[in-house]
């Protein structure tokens, strides 16, 4: 695909196109075995998706995160059982800090999130030392883009390399998110961090992660209402009694809730045009935490409104809700960053709040 | 679902500026009010207040110049709303003629009423109240009662004769005019038909405003009476019959704004003040609070554009409103459970507290409860 | 009337006689004005029912806490203007203690809870100093007992005693909850707590207000259900409508479980024939944690159900509502009692908690 | 609203004597149990434990004698039934055959039935499964479609033919005996009439036992299909028509118990161990879980106290069950805002939240979802 034929209709369109005739139950279910489903990721590698952030002067496409939605989104919509997220993220980081980006699919690492890493001078290059826990897909990815709690970013090869050993765990939704045991692993490449954004890794996977909620939640939503519109009890679709009827407008608040901030927080994120970072943190903030109280909502209302045909490992219903947990808690839960949120809102005072509301500055 | 996805507005840089405008005018009229009174936030009135907004041209920034207005953007005006509201100005007085009543005259009575009223809505001299509820119908408004009969009186030539009784009335002992719901001809299969909507003068004999007092022990709800009141046929807002639907574009403004999700901001802003960055509980609460008000301002600014673009947002704006209930209805509880019995009695947090949560229980009240509200919303997901 | 008379049956029946025939809407509004009602007073003085907990041989009826549920219930269904519930404990704690009874209402004071009193040796007797907010009925009771801090009690003179200064407040409820700033004021009398149970002021005055709470939920909860089922829109009554009746239903499951709550606290506390303190402290946390917690969500289903009607002052709704947020902060809020279970079944851990909760040791 | 009042229930001391003979037990058994199938609760099944209570006499403990029980108290069996759930005991192969089965079997065939299988269950020898819902019929049990004809086998004498399809049978697949609950007439005037009780050997041929997975990859529920299956006359539960009535009572019994809130005891016992006492927002939060757990004992000891004096607690068990699930419900989402995303994985408290969460959905369908429950309570507020 050209790059400049990757407008943002098209990228809706062929990412509507691949993953709803792509990805099917079989799909997820074998990602779910551990299995690396090759072919499916040659067909998104094909189509230039997980170079969308990247620069062009790296063979990206530059475009910016308001681009990247309907793949996103699509994520969770259509649960596609990739790591294209984290490879969009990782290549954006790299091209930005001038690394070449590795081929294959890509994982992420913060330091300091969760795991005990430490970083030492090596001869040449420095090293990487230590546990990193719920590392998304690392057994398949060729390489880690590191976040280092300095502020530098770094490049960490996985598959093979010496001092790299993966112990395989899955998420909520049986997805791959492994413990790294590393010692003394060599850094391929470090450089400052490009962007003017602390924890780049940590807070863009974070909006990334709230975009597949909203896709995730999209899908749990459209599947309760169709549910409620067929059931029949007690003589009449269950969609008919007013308390589901009010659970489910609940529901729709919600995720158009989490949808606006979400779409707010792509636009406010450094790539493509943007090269603001002023507004990133506040508003992937805002979507992590909308999107995550709407995940812990949702997924109880889509299942009481499904009852126990939603509880079968048959029905698809699950394939939504179990990302919906999954995710909701990766890059920080929603009391996480709502902690980050008060504490900045607190330092503020009253005097400061609501300038810092409309600045997007906390 | 199309209906429920509302699309983010951004604010054009010249609203920034106009920002820093009303900032300025707030820091300097803002320190007399005492925080208590900002707990008010918009249905605190204050006639002068008005007047001073409509000096600076901030009372209907949208509207052609002809009635007054200064054809500016609805995302300016957002500006404007947001900010009193945040800062707990009293808007109240010209609150309802601003947001509907204007609006209403213009497109309904554009050659009649509005060019002699709405000049003076945007002076900030002229305020409204809305006629609907009555004793035995609150959301239903096809059982409403109040009765208009045509009739001629000498000298005034033909007009219409009203008699009934409107309940809940908002403000009606400082409105100069109310906007009036009421019957003109019989229900037919339209439940809803015969409804005709007129403007009425709040002195003209024979209407009597008794007031309310509210659990508070304040003013603000009215019971006005109408015995024999006549009106003059001009004041017939609109099309005789098509009250209903009227009014039903008229519902659409009062779910829209800002006011939505604000109403407790200023219990907000006291616990702000009263909370410890270091303490867990304050700061995940409090934190989520904040991330509500970011989310629902974006979702309030992209209901703003869509009317700024001539869309239908009534369904976005349903959605708005219930979420922000959720967030404002839930502000006292919160405060309750990180501060309840450990206050300092007069303190301003203390004020906030109980006024807030005294107040609050009417906030579902405007703009329709909570089960109606969620009934338009499934209506939007084809349950209904 | 004589002690013996004085059974359950006797106290719930005589309890509402006099408080549903006696206590009006005008009453309940003049005690919000300031105004004292002394005829009303006298007429539960007449009755005995402040010395109900007090011993026999200090001249009361030396009943225990489940005797005193229908008074302190009804205090709160019937909204009754009176600081009954603080002279029955201050009068048991005082009997106790080995005081003279003092005449007339009284009230209560926690040393250190949300006010900074210290105690001095006078000459002869201690003397009290400081600030103490929130001191229920102060403006009209004779004397205060006091909790000490370092586990005494004592009597402190109110009534135009020197060093003694009230400041008034309001509560939620409009019923007075003052200031008292203490100069030196002399404390009557002092002595060892007489119960094993810490901070006795503190935790019987949460147990009477967690009845009391049960009272004016069981009002709001009437008051509610009696309207939906008057009110009529869209053709037929409110209470016919699902989304209503599944709010009432939520809001009958919370105070039942605040009733039993309380009544199980009830039966744990001191007085009468109940000489263990065992389990006083848990069972009095849960009672004030879940009347708290029903009165967070019967205000606001109480007030949904009945919209505008019942915000107005006219309606008798408000009567119940207000008391309840007056009430639920009172003697330590649900979330104050809740992170104190919190951190005692934190700290007995997981072996610990069942243990705890079956022995209501936490 | 009497019935909403639920009395408060006292243990009777040899109560007491009974919990530490329990806890000795668990104590010597429990250790083999790893943390994760604790967490399976009342769900979690295994046959040696089960027959290694009924070795003490702690199935069928309120029993007759002459069935094998103990003719102990109600409140005793309460103690036991509350020490297992809290332990995380794998109680559920016995557990429907205990709570329901054979108190069906002793009411509605007491001289036929009864005799041959009480005792064996009293002994943890014989479990059970019920056979209610079917693809077409969730919570609307009027619309059963399975059928038993009346039929002549020879050599067998009269009995009954079933042809039908069960879903969502819980341990099935275990199962010795299933009480199904089929039509033998046609609907009448009562909705509810027309159907009848069997008591059905899982080993008949013509019934097929298919497993349903569910969304944990585990094997609970399933399919049972009845082709031709033939059960002889005696089998009919109770009076030809009235199975209906039967299952009604049957429902009380399932609403009542300390298992209507502590499915998730499990998770909140790993929380405990991974909570800082200093930390505001997990002291507050446990705290409150801790008081719901202390009210529901005391809720569902109180409906306990009104089975063992032979009241109803219809109304009051479904008090318990909305406010149990209210408290179970949360658990997982509280585990996640308290921990979610820092936590090591496989560690127990991982592992608990993990299963758990997944898991908590199927809670609300056991005993009546919550509209449904909120439906009788309304009922019982004179509200329907």
């Amino acid at each position: 695909m050209s790059q400049d034929t990757l407008t943002d209709t098209l990228i809706e369109d062929s990412a509507a196109k691949l993953f709803s005739t792509q990805v099917d139950k079989d799909r997820r279910l074998r990602a779910e075995t551990g299995e690396w489903d090759a072919a499916l990721w040659q067909q998104v590698a094909d189509s230039g998706f997980h170079l969308l952030l990247a620069s062009e002067a790296s063979g990206g496409y530059g475009q910016g995160w308001t681009a990247a939605y309907p793949l996103l989104r699509g994520l969770g919509y259509w649960q596609v059982p990739l790591p294209l997220a984290e490879t969009m993220l990782a290549a954006q980081l790299a091209s930005a800090a001038g690394f070449d980006i590795p081929d294959g699919p890509l994982t992420l690492i913060e330091q300091g999130q969760g795991n005990q890493l430490t970083v030492a001078a090596g001869d040449g290059l420095a090293t990487l030392s230590g546990t990193a826990h719920a590392v998304p897909w690392a057994r398949h990815a060729t390489a880690a883009l590191v976040s280092l709690a300095d502020g530098r970013v770094a490049l960490l090869d996985l598959q093979g390399a010496p001092g790299v050993q993966v112990q395989p765990h899955a998420n909520h939704a049986g997805l791959p998110s492994d413990t790294l045991v590393l010692q003394q692993a060599r850094l391929r490449a470090v450089a400052a961090n490009p962007l003017a954004l602390d924890r780049p890794v940590w807070t863009l996977g974070a909006l990334a992660r709230s975009t597949m909620l909203v896709g995730a939640l999209e899908s749990a939503l459209e599947q309760a209402v169709r549910y409620a519109g067929e059931r029949v009890q007690f003589g009449k679709a269950i969609g008919k009694y007013q308390a589901i009827q009010q659970q489910l407008a609940l529901m729709a608040g919600d995720v158009s809730a989490a949808r606006v901030a979400t779409q707010v927080a792509l636009a406010d994120a450094p790539g493509g045009d943007q090269h603001s970072c002023a507004a990133t943190h506040f508003s992937t903030a805002v979507a992590k935490v909308r999107a995550g109280e709407a995940a812990t909502r949702g997924t109880s209302i889509a299942h009481q409104v499904h009852g126990a045909i939603g509880f079968t490992h048959e029905h698809a219903l699950h394939f939504a809700t179990r990302r919906l947990w999954a995710w909701r808690e990766e890059f920080g839960s929603d009391a996480a960053w709502a902690s980050e949120l008060g504490r900045a809102a607190i330092a503020a005072r009253a005097a400061g709040f609501w300038p810092g509301i409309t600045a997007k500055t906390f | 679902m199309q209906g429920l996805t509302i699309p983010p507005g951004a604010l054009p840089p010249e609203a920034e500026a106009l920002r820093a405008e009303v900032r300025a005018f707030l820091a300097a009229e803002m320190p007399a009010i005492p925080p208590l009174k900002r707990c008010r936030n918009w249905s605190g009135a204050d006639a002068d207040f008005s007047r001073k907004m409509g000096e600076r041209g901030w009372l209907g920034m949208t509207w052609p110049k002809a009635y007054g207005g200064h054809e500016r953007s609805a995302l300016e005006r957002y500006v404007v709303l947001e900010e009193m509201l945040c800062a707990g100005a009293p808007v109240g007085a010209h609150w309802v003629a601003e947001r509907q009543s204007g609006p209403q005259l213009m497109r309904f009575a554009p050659t009649t009423l509005a060019p002699k009223i709405v000049p003076r809505i945007a002076r900030g001299e002229v305020f409204f109240c809305i006629g609907m509820s009555e004793p035995d119908s609150g959301s239903d408004l096809a059982s409403i009662r109040t009765k208009a009969t045509r009739s001629h009186k000498d000298g005034q030539g033909d007009g219409w004769v009203i008699n009934g009784r409107k309940l809940w009335t908002s403000g009606a002992h400082r409105a100069h005019y109310m906007i009036a719901l009421v019957r003109t001809g019989e229900k037919s299969e339209n439940r809803h038909g015969g409804m005709s909507q007129f403007l009425v003068d709040m002195t003209t004999p024979g209407l009597t405003v008794r007031p309310i007092v509210n659990q508070l022990g304040e003013h603000d709800f009215n019971e006005v009476t109408f015995d024999d009141v006549w009106v003059p046929a001009e004041n017939l807002i609109g099309a005789e019959g098509d009250g209903w639907a009227q009014v039903g574009a008229e519902l659409a403004y009062e779910r829209s704004g800002p006011e939505r999700y604000m109403s407790c901001s200023q219990l907000l802003l006291e616990m702000l003040d009263a909370s410890d960055a270091e303490d867990a509980r304050q700061a995940e609460v409090i934190g989520r609070i904040v991330a509500s008000y970011g989310a629902l301002r974006q979702m309030s600014l992209g209901v703003a554009s869509m009317l700024a673009r001539g869309e239908n947002p009534a369904l976005a704006a349903s959605l708005v409103k219930d979420q922000g209930a959720l967030v404002e209805q839930a502000m006292p509880d919160t405060a309750h459970a990180l501060f309840g019995g450990r206050v300092a009695p007069g303190s301003t947090l203390d004020q906030a507290m109980r006024y807030t949560t005294l107040a609050v229980p009417s906030f579902s009240l405007r703009g329709g409860t909570r089960e109606i509200l969620r009934g338009i919303i499934a209506k939007g997901l084809d349950l209904r």
